[in-house]
Order: C-alpha cells, then structure tokens, then sequence
C-alpha cells in the first residue's frame, strides 16, 4: 500500500500488468523513450525494452490502427493518445475498426485495446488540450469510455479496462494527474466497468459526477451540508458507457433531486444520457427538475478565462439549492 | 555543397512475365508446380463464375449490393499464392476469389452480401481477416498484425489488399511509413484496377505510378502487369521472402482491370467507354493463364470445359444450401444484439428484452 | 412550382445556387462527372464547368480539410461525403478547424460550408453505409447540423445551409431520396435553420421526429387518431443544433406528454438532448415520463434484419399509448 | 517488356549557398537589395530575442506554454521572404518569426501565449491564419485557399508551414495528394527541425529525406540548408515562381534545428545530448547570415548591437502595452461566448445570461 498520485497509479497499473502478461504492449507519441509528456509511461521502456514500449510517428490513425491489428493478432495493446483533442484522427478507425471487428466478425475476432488519453481543462494550456468530448465515444457501439477520478480509481479501472476483451476508451483527467495521493493497494485492485461508486451518502439531493468534477462536487456537499443543513448523495459515475443507472436512480428514487455534472459542453452531453435514464426509471420519485451543471456550448477558453467555464463548487451548490428550492 | 542531386536508393521496376500475347519470358518465368498452376486456375474460374452468379442473384433480388471482381483475378489469386496458412491476409472488399482459395467458403460471401450477419464470420484459424469496408482503413491492421508477428519471433507475414483509390486516403500513407519504421513482414498489395467507382486512376494521383508511392515511406515498391498471374506471384513471392527475412515492408502495385460494375448499384457507362472496357477484355487474366496452361499441356479445351462445369455445381451447391438455410438464420431477430461485447451492457439486455416483448405481442396478436 | 423528389429538390437548391453565386463550388467523391452516386448533383459539372462542380481523389480529410481552405479564402464550398459512415475520416478537421476557425481568430477568418451527407438506413445497404450519428455534430460546438424530412425542407434547409455563415452538416435521409415527391416552389424558399415545424396539430401527445423518422411517425399519429381516438401533435425538428425547444418545450405544456424518434442509437443519442430540455423548459407540465423510440445501442444489422432495429410506426403507437396509459 | 526500370522524372536536390564557415556560392547567390536582407537580418534578430524574451516571462508566470523558434528564424523567415503582401501565410505553431515579418503584432504572440483569447485575431487583409496545432490539419487549408486563387484567375501562392512530425500524419500526404492533382498554387514548407518532441526525425520516417515524400504524389521536392537564410530563399522563390506560373505546388524541406525547448513544458535533456545541441549551436543561421552581411559591409559590429537594442526596445514596449491592457481584455468574462458563430444560438444565449446573473450575484454578495 502506497501513497500514489494518479500518474503514479495509473503508471503502477501499466508496470503490473506488462509483468505480469507479456502481451500488453504500451506505445504512443512519446510515451517510450520520454515517458510521455505527462510521464505516464516513465521507466517502461527501460524495464521492458522498446519492442513493448515504444514511440510512434506522429499519426493518430496509425497508432490506433496499429494496435487495433495487434489486438486482433493476440497482443493487448494500450495506446496513448497524447491529448483528447487528437483523438479524432483515429476517429474512423475507433468507430469503423474498434467497435466492430468483434460484430463483423461474429466473435471470431477480437479488439482487446485500450486507449488512453489526457483529457479535460484545469491546466492552462494550449487550444484543443483541455476538451472534454465523453459522450463522442459513449454513443459509439462497441466501445466502453470510463473516466477515473483519483489514483485508485484509475489504477483499477485501468486494470479492468486492460483485461477487458473490447476496446475501452480511457479519459484520464490531467488536472488532476498531481493534484493529490492516495492510498493504492498493492496487489493488482480491479474496478468493474459499468459501475458507479456512491462517494457519500445524502437523503436529500443527488449529485452525480465523474472524473475531476468529482472534487468540486464533494465540495459542495461539504457547503450544502454545512451551509444548508443539506445532505448530498455524491455518485462517481467512472463508467460512462456502459452507464450505471441503476446506481443513481436508485439514489434518486431516495432522494427525489438530483444535478448532473460535468466539464463537456451542455448539449447532447453526458448529463443529457444521465437526465434521460433518471426520467425513464425514477421519474415518479422526482420532486424537481434535474438541473445540468456542465461546460457551456462554446469551445473552452483560453487559460484567462477557463474558471469561467468550468462548472465549480459554487456552480454546483448554486444548482442544488435551486433544484432543492422547489 | 551547392546544389546537388541527392542519391535515393530507390529504382521503381516493372514486371510482367507472361505477356498479352502469351509470350512468357523464361528468364523470368517461376518454377511452379502444376498442381499449383491447376488449382490457381481453378480459383481464378471459380472467381469468375461465381461474380457472374451472384451478379444474376442480385439482378433477381435475391443478394444485396455487392463488387465484383470480374478482371482482379490474376491480381489477386498470384498475390495470396506464396502466402502459408499460417500468414494473416487482410482484404479490403474485392478480394473474395483470394479468400476462397484461402479456405474462406462460397457460402460466407453470399450470407454477406444477402444481409446476414453470419456473413462477416471468418474462421479465426485461416487469419483471414473480415472484409473492410472504410476506403484504406485497414491497411494499419496488417501493419499491426505483422508487428504482432515479429515480436513473437515467427517468421509468417501479413498481406492487405486496397485498391487505387484507396491509395489517396491519409492512412495508406501512414501504414506505408509505420510499416518502414517498424520494418514490419507487410506486404502491400495495391489492386489497381484503373478506376475508383467514377475516378480514374490518373485523377487520383498525379503520380506516374502507385508504386512509387513507396518512395515516401523509405520502402521498396514495385508495379506488376497484374493480369500476369506469374509476374504477380513473383512479386509476391519476393515481398513475401524480403519480409519473412526480416528486411521489412514492400509495396506491390498490380496494373489489373475492373472489368464489371464497381457495385451493382454502379453504372459506369456514365463514365468509361465501351473501347476502353473492350481493350482489357483482350487482357482478360484468365484467357491468358489458361493459353499458358495449354501451351504447358497442363490442361485440355475439354478439361477447361469440365473445370468450369465442376466449378459451377460447386457455386450452385453453395447457393441451394445458402438457400436452405437462410431464413433459419435470422429467425430470431435477436441475434442482432449478439458480439458486440463479450458481455451484453445491461442497459443493451434491457433493450432487447423490450424487443423479445414486443415480437411476442405481435406474435401473439397475428396467431 | 414542380414536384420533385428529394435527389432533385436538393439538386434544384444546389443548381440555382450556383447560378446566382459564383463562390458557391460544389465538391467531393464522384459528385462531378458521375453526378454523385444517388446523382444529388447531377448535370452540375455540365453546366458550372470542372472548375467549381468537381471529382475528388479519395480522401474525407481532403475534401473538408480543402473545402475550410476554400471558405477561408471567400468561397463557399458545398461538399459532399459519399456516406455519413466515411466522414470521421475527417472528424478532426471538422471539429478542430472547421468549427473553430471563426473563434480562433475572433472573427477575423470565418468558415462558411456545407457538408452534405446521406446517412441512415432503409435502403438494404452494406456495413458502415446506414448509420445515424448526428448527436456528434450536435455536440461539437461551432457547427451546425441540419436535417430535412422531404423534398421541400430539403431544398429550404439547404439554401439556408449555403448563405449560412458558419459551417453547417448537412445530413440527407438517403432511404427518402426518391420515395416520394413534393411540390417544390420555383423561388429559391429559404427555412431558417434552428427552427422546428409542427406538422400535425394535437392536443393529446407530443411526437418529436425527424428526418426520414417523420413518415412513421405522421403513421403512429394517424394509427393513434384512428383507433385510440388521440390526436398526437407532430414536431420536425429539422435542425438538431441549433436545436428548437422552444417550439417542443411549448407543445408538451400542452400536451402533457412525449414520445421523442430517431434511428441513431439510444444511449447519448439526440432524444436524450430532447428529453433533458424538456425536464429544464417543460417539467411540471409532465404528466409521464417522456419515452424514446431509438435505435438500440448496438451497430445496425445488415439488411435481413435492419427492419428490427428502425424504428417503425407500430413501435411509436406502442410508447405513445404506454405513455398515455399512466 | 521483362523486368525493367521505370523512368520516372524525379531528382531530389540539396541546396545550400552560404555554407557553416560562412563561404558563399557565388553561382548560386540570389543578388537581393541590401535593404531586404536587412529586414531580414532585423526579422532574425527578433524572432530570437522575442524568444528568450517569452522565455522568461514564461519562467516568471507571465505567460502560458509557448513553443520557441530559436534556431528555425532562417528556415521561416528565408520562406517567407518572397511572398507578396497578397500571398496567403498558413503557419503552423512554430512561425511567429515569419509571422511578425508578415506584419502581424508581437503583442498579437503575447496575448495568445497568455491565455487571452484576442491573440488569436490575426488582421484578415494581412492573410496570415491564425496558428494550427493540431498537427498538419493546415495543409489542406493551403491548398484550398490556392484552389480559390486559382479558380479566381489570381497569380498569389498560400504558403504552408510544418514540422518534421507532420510528415506523418496522413493529411499531409493528402495535401500534397491533392494539390498535385489540382496543381495549385501552394509552397509546403517542411520545418524539419530534428524533433517532434522527443521523437527523432530519423524515427519519423524511414525515409532519407522529408524532400522525397513530393514524389508520392508526383509533385517536386527540394531538400535545402534550413539554416542558410539565402538557400532557403531561393528554393522558396523557385517554388513561388513555378506556382505562380500556374506550373503547381512544391514541397521544400528545410533542414534546420530547434535549438531550445520543444514548448516550454518540455525537457529536451531527457531524449537529447548536449553535443547535438552544440553541434547545431555552431551552425546558428543568425551567426551565419551576419557574418555574410558584416562580410559584406551592410553592418558593423556595432550596428549589429545597436539593431539588437532597438529589437528590444520594441519587444519591451510590446511587453508593457500588452501588460497594461491585458487585465481590461477579460474583465468581462462573457467574451468567451463570442466568436463561435456569425449568430450566437438562443440556447447559448441563455447559458451566457445565466452565467452574467451568477457573475452579477457574486459581485454583488462580494460588494
Ligand atoms: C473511407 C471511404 N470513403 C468512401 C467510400 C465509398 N467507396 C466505396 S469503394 C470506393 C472506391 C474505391 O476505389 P478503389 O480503392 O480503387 O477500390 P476498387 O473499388 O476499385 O476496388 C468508394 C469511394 C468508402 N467505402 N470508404
Ligand atoms: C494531431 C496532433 N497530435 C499530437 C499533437 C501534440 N504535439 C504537439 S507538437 C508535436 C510534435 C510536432 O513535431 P513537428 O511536426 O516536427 O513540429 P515541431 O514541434 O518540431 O515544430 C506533437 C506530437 C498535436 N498538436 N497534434
Ligand atoms: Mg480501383
Ligand atoms: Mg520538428
């Protein structure tokens, strides 16, 4: 058991299971030599060679492509995209290739891959580095897309999604790749896919959230709480497809409210899919709108202006109040 | 230091063997053995008769849209000639005569291209992979695969067939230049059969060839008379021994001919003349193996004549059977939810539940 | 006045266009010579010349990457994808160029296209060729994503769709094309993006739809007039972003209830948008939870069984009435 | 009609006129009006000290990320340098150099590296683009801006700048694909600096030169000294002249070398030795194309440090206009819902009131 930062972690989880199956095979732009430019992937090239850890040209489709063929050859390729907002150069082979070799081929052959990619704001950084484009993938069929939220979460999803048979999409929040520690457990910790975590139980409101909103969310139960005589229900989604309702209808049909929230724009969001599922199996139970609290439908600014965009404690506690307010 | 010619090791060759006349360089010529040259005769009849069959099927409504491969034979049956059982093809969606000869049965294709998803099943044993349908997107498979190969220290290779359009699209490039890098046992098969449904080739590139393609990813390329089943094989066989040597990726650029429609849904007297069409039918691969198989002694106009009636009950045994089946295989419209996951997402199970629901309603109210 | 089928009406859009404008170029796959393989844009090279209705070589990423040139520089380029299911080749230069360019340089250079694309099924269509995928689009901030249901919103939509100032996809329900005519006016009638039509009054249930889900469901509103005595009122999006709440938000505070349609598959798909403005704009108006008739969450099957998987009048009636029910 | 060589009408030439040591080809040397290679020599001089400059005031938390051009002002500014004012500029990330000897401001660089969203707001009649990250997704963009020139009946060219890396997505060769097959007035211009962050060019590909890539889609390729401001010069005017002749696109690969960081998150002492860097330090293309004016009498020693005085004096200046504006440019945070479409949507108008209304609350619990 160590104190682990989420870089940490999900480097753990690779270092563990290229020991432990020589045919997961890590590759990307700059994740060999240099250890990424996160230093995800540090120390795997040394320890074990550049033929499992290696560097690529710079080519989107290629990586994916390549280790879409690798998958099906029998290797379990984990791929990094160096930042979410690349990815869709690999579009065509994520949702003609990815998703579907396993349907086309009626289960003959299979895409046992993982892709995983920085993702989301919090870093002043560069345009089309700090995107959050979850529900692209979640309404893709054939692909799995889980978020972790912290060290442990994103060692053991990491690992699932590694053993996995299908291709997971993982989207690793980097603001908060340093952001803290957590105790990881040594041996190798698995976290199913498809299910959502309650992070604090509340009777009052559902909050439900994922990846770094998972902070500021907590941090508005603690004011809703303190402030509000309040008690929150916080749900870690991690999973966005398959998507847990089950967990927060349950909550809801507790609770009768609920907010959703997340750092993708608004529209056609994941917070739409949450919104949708809570009316089909809890809309008896709801005493109150589910509100969104989410990135605005506009591109994410510029560093100057990105706390702007960026749903916050405040937004959230905001929205509570409101949804708990009638 | 002022301004100089920079020496590329590169010379982009062409060969053909056995040309339009039936003239066969012998310098060239490969020894092979005759089962060999029967059985790619065979195939080569087979693919031709069974484009004819299912273009009929499909003219009767009783097959979907399909492309044909009338022409390609030669292309593609000398490309897969040298490959073992243990080496992975990767087709694009024009290739069905070479997969057949690669253990792929009739029946496969005519469940693909008549809607079932039984179709696209490929034995994973004969590493064929399923058919590809996004333009060039699996060119990176093979790359991959052959990556895959190389590290388990075998000696097989994979071989990706793509047409001339495909040649255009970004992920060809970045197969070639992955594949260089790696230095991968791939062998690139580009069927250039002159047209891309209404393109011809030489809108789709203002390179003089498509084997010099090859150029910019630092690999050997060739362009192959790719109605010359022996000058094919030969550039195969090369390819083939180059990247089983571990000397990498090749680019084989076979000149061929799309003698029929792109699909059936294509018309393509709006783009190409009837001249142009007759000037290929003079270079029918077929015609041309089978001149040289009679110039050999290895078969007989009446034995030619038996071939194609044995290779025809073979096709119209395929299709009774086909037709037998069928309906049985999509009897339960519930099979659509089948293999997209190794496990069904709960929210899936509860979509198809809803449907088994309404089916059995439905059912009800009819019976 | 003529009355035309949708190949034609979109035909006749493109062809006046051209005459009155000579930056608009029409562009992509087999669209010049061949006059594209469903001929939307036959005649046009005859009649414009090679230089502005022409063939590409066969590159997605090509024809839009050009075509942002193209619009940059002042021209206004009308692309065609060949299949919807092809254009995540370019999914990259759509949503990082083509989407942004306006943004980037606050104004200075903007973008102003269209790219067209048949999408769904119906039409007994080989793999990747009946897809619906529209919530990409829609959740991709700086574009906008339009689709007619027929011969006449086609031809308004996609005039407006050119003189729009901002890129704009433009998907065209292929298994509609030639199915059936509508009079189309002869002056060049604009509809306004962002705006949905009601097409059949009713005070009972609201049916959201659009594209070649319209005919359907106008069917289920004929099926549950007639027998169950329920006069449904039938809204056609046309536009799913801008999307028009107001115009559905309104009906359901009439009606009480809804029933939202589309082939593209549930899960973050379009319906879930709807929804989700419906529990923001109309909650306490609801008297049942509001249902989708969806695509299901997997790849649409080849043809033998796609009938299955559209959604179908029988399955609109059957939510309508399970929504009526409670 | 066997085997044989196919001649193909390529050569790939390296161009180099002022050597390291300063020895000039005579032959070769362009006769350029004293006063252009002074500006030039000025826009050099700028480009690196802005660079440091930026450097520092990054190190102090003044600004974002940047990626630095130090080492690369010959190869840019050389490109750039025979364009007309009408020609269109389409640079990548790593060009400001040559965008600010284009007339776009120092203080436009400093606003974008600083988070601020009008450093993206480049004067349109200047026909600079705003900068492109994602890799290569530019290069299209070139050439259908020359597509419009063309189709206009003008004579300009749009110039495209990118690195080494971007030689490997698939787009690039598209472009070129695409402008070969149109023939459109476009200068590609490959930075090949070495590195693509960490990756080696020689990793990149396995090609010898970037320059031969040209040949795959049958256009010319030229490989030049990137640090010889006169070469680079010259091969851009000859591509600029071909294109405007309506004689198609080129691509130049100029060899040059980046010198510093590959943005400022970047530590290029964990893939790269000191000696390398040294090795390239000795080829500084300031250095060198100051020793060919001081040889040729157009500055004096002190000329040369008065010149980099008056530079920065204008980047100070720069600095503090920028840093006593800066705050006023976001005090309104609602900006960042302009620009996105000619239109703002009603439901993007919403979530803007939505926000002024919190932000209103704020101030007013705060007040
Ligand atoms: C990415 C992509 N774009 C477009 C299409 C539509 N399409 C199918 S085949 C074809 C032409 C292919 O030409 P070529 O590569 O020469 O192969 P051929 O059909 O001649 O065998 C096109 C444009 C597609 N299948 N995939
Ligand atoms: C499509 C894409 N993939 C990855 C990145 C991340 N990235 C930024 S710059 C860079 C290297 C670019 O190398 P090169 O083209 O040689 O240009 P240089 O940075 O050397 O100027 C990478 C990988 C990106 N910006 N875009
Ligand atoms: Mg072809
Ligand atoms: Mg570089």
């Amino acid at each position: 058991m160590a104190k682990l930062n989420m870089v940490q972690a999900i480097n753990l989880a690779l270092r563990q299971e290229m020991e432990s199956d020589d045919s997961v095979m890590v590759f990307g732009q700059d994740v060999g030599l240099e250890g990424g430019v996160f230093r995800v992937t540090e120390g795997l090239q040394q320890q074990f060679g550049v033929e499992r850890a290696f560097d690529t040209p710079l080519a989107e489709a290629g990586i994916v492509g390549m280790a879409i063929g690798m998958a099906v050859y029998g290797l379990k390729p984990v791929v990094e995209i160096q930042f979410s907002g690349f990815s869709y150069m690999a579009f065509q082979q994520l949702e003609s290739q990815a998703a579907r070799i396993r349907w086309r081929s009626q289960g003959a052959f299979t895409v046992p891959m993982v892709v995983r990619m920085p993702y989301a704001g919090g870093v002043r950084a560069l345009e089309h580095h700090s995107e959050s484009r979850e529900a692209y993938w979640a309404h893709t069929p054939g692909l799995k897309m889980v978020i972790p939220s912290g060290p442990r979460t994103a060692r053991g999803l990491l690992l699932s999604a590694i053993r996995d048979p299908d291709p997971v999409i993982f989207y690793e929040p980097k603001s908060i790749y340093r952001a803290f520690r957590e105790e990881v457990p040594d041996d190798p910790e698995t976290i199913p896919i498809g299910q959502a975590q309650i992070l604090r139980e509340g009777k009052d409101i559902t909050l439900i959230a994922y990846g770094a909103m998972i902070r500021p969310t907590i941090e508005a139960a603690d004011v809703l709480s303190k402030e509000d005589g309040v008690e929150a229900e916080v749900i870690d989604l991690l999973s966005i497809y398959p998507l847990d309702h089950q967990a927060f209808a349950a909550s809801v049909q507790k609770t009768g409210r609920a907010v959703v929230i997340h750092e993708a724009p608004r529209s056609f969001g994941p917070g739409a899919e949450v919104v949708s599922r809570l009316v089909e199996k809890s809309f008896w139970y709801l005493e109150a709108p589910i509100a969104r609290v989410a990135g605005y439908d506009i591109i994410i600014p510029l560093f100057q202006l990105e706390n702007y965009y960026l749903p916050g404690a405040d937004r959230i506690v905001r929205a509570a109040r409101e949804t708990l307010s009638v | 230091m002022p301004r100089r010619k920079i020496d590329l090791p590169y010379t982009i060759e062409y060969l053909s063997i056995l040309d339009e006349d039936g003239n066969v360089d012998t310098d060239l010529e490969p020894d092979l053995p005759d089962d060999l040259l029967l059985a790619l005769y065979r195939a080569m009849v087979l693919g031709r008769r069974l484009d004819e069959r299912m273009l009929r099927l499909q003219r009767q409504g009783r097959l979907g849209t399909f492309p044909p491969i009338s022409g390609q034979e030669a292309s593609q049956l000398g490309a897969v000639a040298p490959l073992r059982e243990s080496d992975w093809l990767v087709p694009a969606f024009r290739e069905f005569a070479a997969e057949i000869y690669r253990g792929r049965p009739i029946e496969s294709f005519l469940l693909l291209y008549g809607g079932y998803p039984q179709g696209g099943y490929a034995p994973p044993e004969q590493k064929n992979l399923p058919l590809t349908i996004p333009v060039a997107t699996q060119l990176l498979h093979a790359v991959g695969i052959s990556y895959g190969i190389k590290y388990r220290g075998q000696d097989d290779v994979a071989m990706v067939f793509f047409g001339d359009g495909a040649t255009s699209e970004g992920e060809f490039y970045e197969a070639l230049n992955f594949a260089g890098v790696f230095q991968t046992p791939t062998v690139f098969v580009c069927q250039n059969n002159q047209w891309a449904i209404s393109l011809p080739r030489k809108k789709q590139t203002r390179a003089e060839t498509l084997a010099q393609k090859a150029i910019a990813a630092g690999i050997p390329g060739i362009q192959v008379d790719g109605n010359d089943l022996l000058a094919v094989y030969v550039a195969s066989r090369e390819a083939i021994e180059r990247a089983r040597a571990g000397d990498g990726p090749t680019l084989i650029e076979a000149v061929t001919y799309r003698l029929s429609v792109h699909t059936t849904a294509d018309d393509p007297t709006r783009y190409r003349t009837e001249e142009e069409v007759a000037e290929w039918e003079a270079r029918d691969p077929i015609v041309r193996f089978q001149g040289y198989l009679l110039d050999k002694g290895l078969v007989t106009e009446e034995r030619i004549q038996e071939l194609g009636d044995e290779v025809e009950a073979e096709i119209r045994e395929a299709v009774e059977r086909i037709e037998q089946q069928a309906e049985e295989l999509v009897k339960d419209p519930l099979i659509m939810f089948d293999h997209l996951y190794a496990e069904m997402p709960p929210y899936v199970q509860e979509q198809r539940e809803q449907l088994a629901r309404e089916l059995q309603e439905k059912e009800a109210s009819r019976g």
